[in-house]
C-alpha cells in the first residue's frame, strides 16, 4: 500500500464491494435493496412492544414467553434469525430491574426490539455498564431507588435477550394496541422505566 | 481493542432518546451486504465478529460501529478470495484499511463437563491467540448458573474453521463486587459462558 | 487506555536502527515545557503521568507520544488555573481537546508491610477510580521481590495532591506464564510495584 | 466546545502556551530554548556508552555500578532528574538477556541512555514486549538460542534501568573510548546485542 494514496472513504468502500460482486454476476444489488427495506421496516421495536402488551395482559401467554421467548414470540407471527438459537425475557418488578448489553461488540435480538441505537453500539456504553450499572443508568436519565436491585446481562453468546417492563399504573383497561404504544425500545433494552 | 467490558477511562454515554440505528445510506447497505454474505454462505457470525476483533486497534477506536463492521466483512471476503483487496481498492479509488491477519484457533476441552442450574463455578484462567468469547472481566471469576441454552457452534473453533463440537452457554450470575472489588456499582452480571471456559469451583 | 502491557491486537513494532527521538520542532519544544512546568512547581510527575492516562480513549489511542504528553501537561495547567482553556484556543486558533476530569485519589495502605529480598508477594486484587502505578497485569498474581528501591512519592495519592507517606517500590519477578497462562512467550518478566499494593502470598 | 470550531494541530497548542506564559511575564521562551539544547545535545546514548565502556575495562567500577547506578555514573560526571532516585543496571551474559519497557507510558533513563526512540513509545511494543518477548526481539532482528533466558523489566514505578551488555569478542586492547563507540541505544535497552 502507498502512503500516498487516500483511504476510500466508508460509502467508497461499500459502493465497491457492491460492484464487485454485480461483476461476478451475483445480483447483490436487488438483495441489498430488498434486505434495506427489511431492516428498516421490519426490525423495529414495535415487535417488542406487541409482545410486551400481549405479555401486561395474557398471563398464560407471559408464562410461555417467560419460558421459551423464541416460540413465545412466534405466535405472534415473529422470527429471529437463525444463529439467535433462544430468547430469554428478563421480567422486571417493582424491586429489580434488567438492563442488558454486549461489551464485545453489540449483539441485540433486532428482529424483535429492533436494531441498536447508537449509543448501545459506542463504547462508552459497552465499558461503563457491566462495571457502573447504577452510575451509568443514573447518567442516562434513570434514577433507581438504592434498594431496586439491578441486574446485568451481557450478550456474551447467540441468546438473546429482552426486558419486560412493569405495566405502569393506570393502564387498566387499556387495548394491547394502545399498551403497545407506550412501550419503548429503551424500555426493553433496559435503561429506561416506563 | 474490542474486549470493552469494565475498561476504565471512557467518559459519559451520548444517549438520547430518538437515537437513530443509521446514520448514512451507506450504513443500510452494508448491513445488508453482511446478510448477503452469510446467506450466500461466505462466512459464519464467528469468522465475522473475529475478523472486526483483529481490526489494527487505532482503526477500531476511530471507526464507528459500521465502518467496524463492513471492515470485518471485506476482510473476510478479501481473506476467503471472494473478492480481491486491488479489485476493491480500484474500484472505490483508495486505500482500504482491512483486519489484521488471524492467529489459531482451538477446538473444544474434551475435559468439560456439563453444569445444572444453581452449580457454582469459575472462569478458566486461559488465555488464547485466536477468537473467544470470554469477556476479560470474568476470568477466573466464579458466578452461579441461573440458565442454560441450547447448543451453539464453539467460538474458538468455528472462527477459525476449525471442527468442533457445540456446546451449550450458561448464563452465569456473577457479583459486580467479585469482578471488581472496591471497584464497581452493586449489581448481578450475568454473561453467556460456553462449557469450555467453565470449571467447577 | 494506558494500560497496554499485555494487549492483544497490535501488530508488529515499527522499529529501525535510526530511530528518532523528535520528528519535529514543536515535539522538542513540548517536551521543554513539562521541564518548565516542572521547575516552576506547577506539577508533579504523577499527577502529569495520570492527566496522560484521563485523555479521552480514542484521543489517547489516535496521538502520538509528544501529543499525548502535551495534553497531560495542558490539561494540568488549565485544571490548576495557570493558563484558561478559552485563552490557549484563543491564541491556538481552534479547538484544544483536554484529558477527562479526574476520580478520586487514596492513601497509603495503613496495613502495608516491609518486605524483603526474596519474600514471595502477591499484587492485591484492587481496582480503584485514580491514578494507579499497577498494571494490570500483575492484579492479583505471585512472584518473588528481587530488588528494593529508595521510598518514592505513592503515586494513587501524589497525583491527587492526597497526603501520604513515601513507599519504596519492591522489583518483583513474576513468571510470564503464571501471568498469561499458555499465552506468553517464556520470559521473566519484573515490575516495580509499590509496598501498598502488595501482600503476603 | 463548538463542533464547527476546527481543531488546532499541536504546534500551535505549543505556541499558544508559549505565549500564554510570555504574556504573563515568565521567560519561558529563554527556558524552553535551553531546554531543547539539552534534551539535543546532552540526553545521549553516548552517555550510557561511556558508563557501559567503562565498566567493561574497569572491574571495581562495574562492581559499584551494579550495585548502586547513579552514584557510579556521577562519578563520571553523569546526572539524572531529580524524581529518578534509583538506576538499577541489568548485566547481560552470554545466557541472560535483559530487555526494558515501560508499559504504562515510555519511563526511560533518559539522560543517561538517551530520550527513548520512536517505536519504544509506540503501543506495540508496549504492548507485546512484556507478554511476547522472545517473539518480538525476534521481529526486531535479534535471534535469541532457545536456552538464552530472557528478562524483562517494566519500567511501573521512578526506578530506572539500563542493560549492560555482553563486551563482543575482538575487542580486546581497544581503549575505553572506541569500546564507547560501538554501544548503541537499543543495546542499552536490550533490543540488540553487540
Amino acid at each position: 500500500m502507498s502512503e500516498q494514496r487516500p483511504v476510500a472513504p466508508p460509502e467508497r468502500r461499500v459502493a465497491a464491494l457492491e460492484a464487485a460482486l454485480e461483476s461476478r454476476g451475483l445480483d447483490a444489488k436487488a438483495f441489498v435493496d430488498k434486505q434495506v427495506r427489511v431492516s428498516e421496516e421490519d426490525w423495529v421495536p414495535q415487535n417488542g412492544a406487541r409482545v410486551v402488551a400481549k405479555a401486561w395482559t395474557d398471563p398464560e401467554f407471559r408464562k410461555r414467553l417467560l419460558a421459551n421467548g423464541k416460540d413465545a414470540v412466534a405466535e405472534l407471527g415473529l422470527s429471529m434469525p437463525r444463529h439467535h438459537r433462544h430468547l430469554v425475557v428478563l421480567e422486571n418488578t417493582p424491586g429489580l430491574h434488567n438492563v442488558i448489553c454486549c461489551t464485545q461488540c453489540s449483539c441485540t435480538a433486532y428482529s424483535i426490539i429492533g436494531l441498536p441505537p447508537d449509543w448501545y453500539k459506542d463504547f462508552e456504553y459497552r465499558a461503563r455498564v457491566v462495571r457502573e450499572s447504577r452510575t451509568v443508568l443514573h447518567e442516562m436519565g434513570l434514577d433507581l431507588p438504592p434498594e431496586m436491585e439491578i441486574r446485568v446481562w451481557d450478550t456474551s453468546a447467540d441468546t438473546r435477550y429482552m426486558v419486560l417492563p412493569v405495566r405502569p399504573s393506570g393502564t387498566e383497561g387499556w387495548s394491547e394496541e394502545r399498551l403497545a404504544s407506550i412501550v419503548t425500545k429503551d424500555a426493553m433494552i433496559g435503561v429506561a422505566r416506563l | 481493542m474490542h474486549d470493552l467490558g469494565g475498561k476504565q477511562g471512557f467518559g459519559r454515554v451520548r444517549h438520547s432518546r430518538d437515537a437513530q440505528v443509521f446514520h448514512e445510506d451507506w450504513e443500510k447497505r452494508a448491513n445488508a451486504l453482511l446478510a448477503f454474505a452469510v446467506k450466500s454462505g461466505y462466512l459464519n457470525m464467528d469468522e465475522y465478529r473475529h475478523a472486526i476483533e483483529r481490526m489494527e486497534p487505532r482503526h477500531y477506536l476511530a471507526a464507528g460501529y459500521y465502518e467496524r463492521a463492513f471492515t470485518g466483512l471485506l476482510t473476510l471476503l478479501v481473506e476467503k478470495g471472494i473478492v480481491s483487496r486491488e479489485e476493491l481498492e480500484r474500484l472505490a479509488g483508495g486505500v482500504i484499511p482491512l483486519a489484521l491477519p488471524s492467529a489459531r484457533g482451538r477446538g473444544n476441552d474434551p475435559g468439560r463437563r456439563r453444569f445444572v442450574r444453581g452449580d457454582r463455578v469459575r472462569v478458566k484462567e486461559e488465555f488464547v491467540p485466536g477468537h473467544i468469547r470470554m469477556p476479560a472481566y470474568i476470568r477466573g471469576k466464579a458466578g452461579i448458573v441461573v440458565d442454560i441454552s441450547p447448543a451453539y457452534p464453539f467460538p474458538d473453533a468455528h472462527a477459525h474453521g476449525v471442527h468442533a463440537e457445540d456446546e451449550p452457554t450458561y448464563a452465569v450470575e456473577f457479583r459486580s463486587q467479585d469482578l471488581w472489588p472496591q471497584g464497581a456499582d452493586a449489581a448481578l452480571v450475568h454473561v453467556d459462558v460456553f462449557e469450555s471456559y467453565l470449571q467447577r469451583t
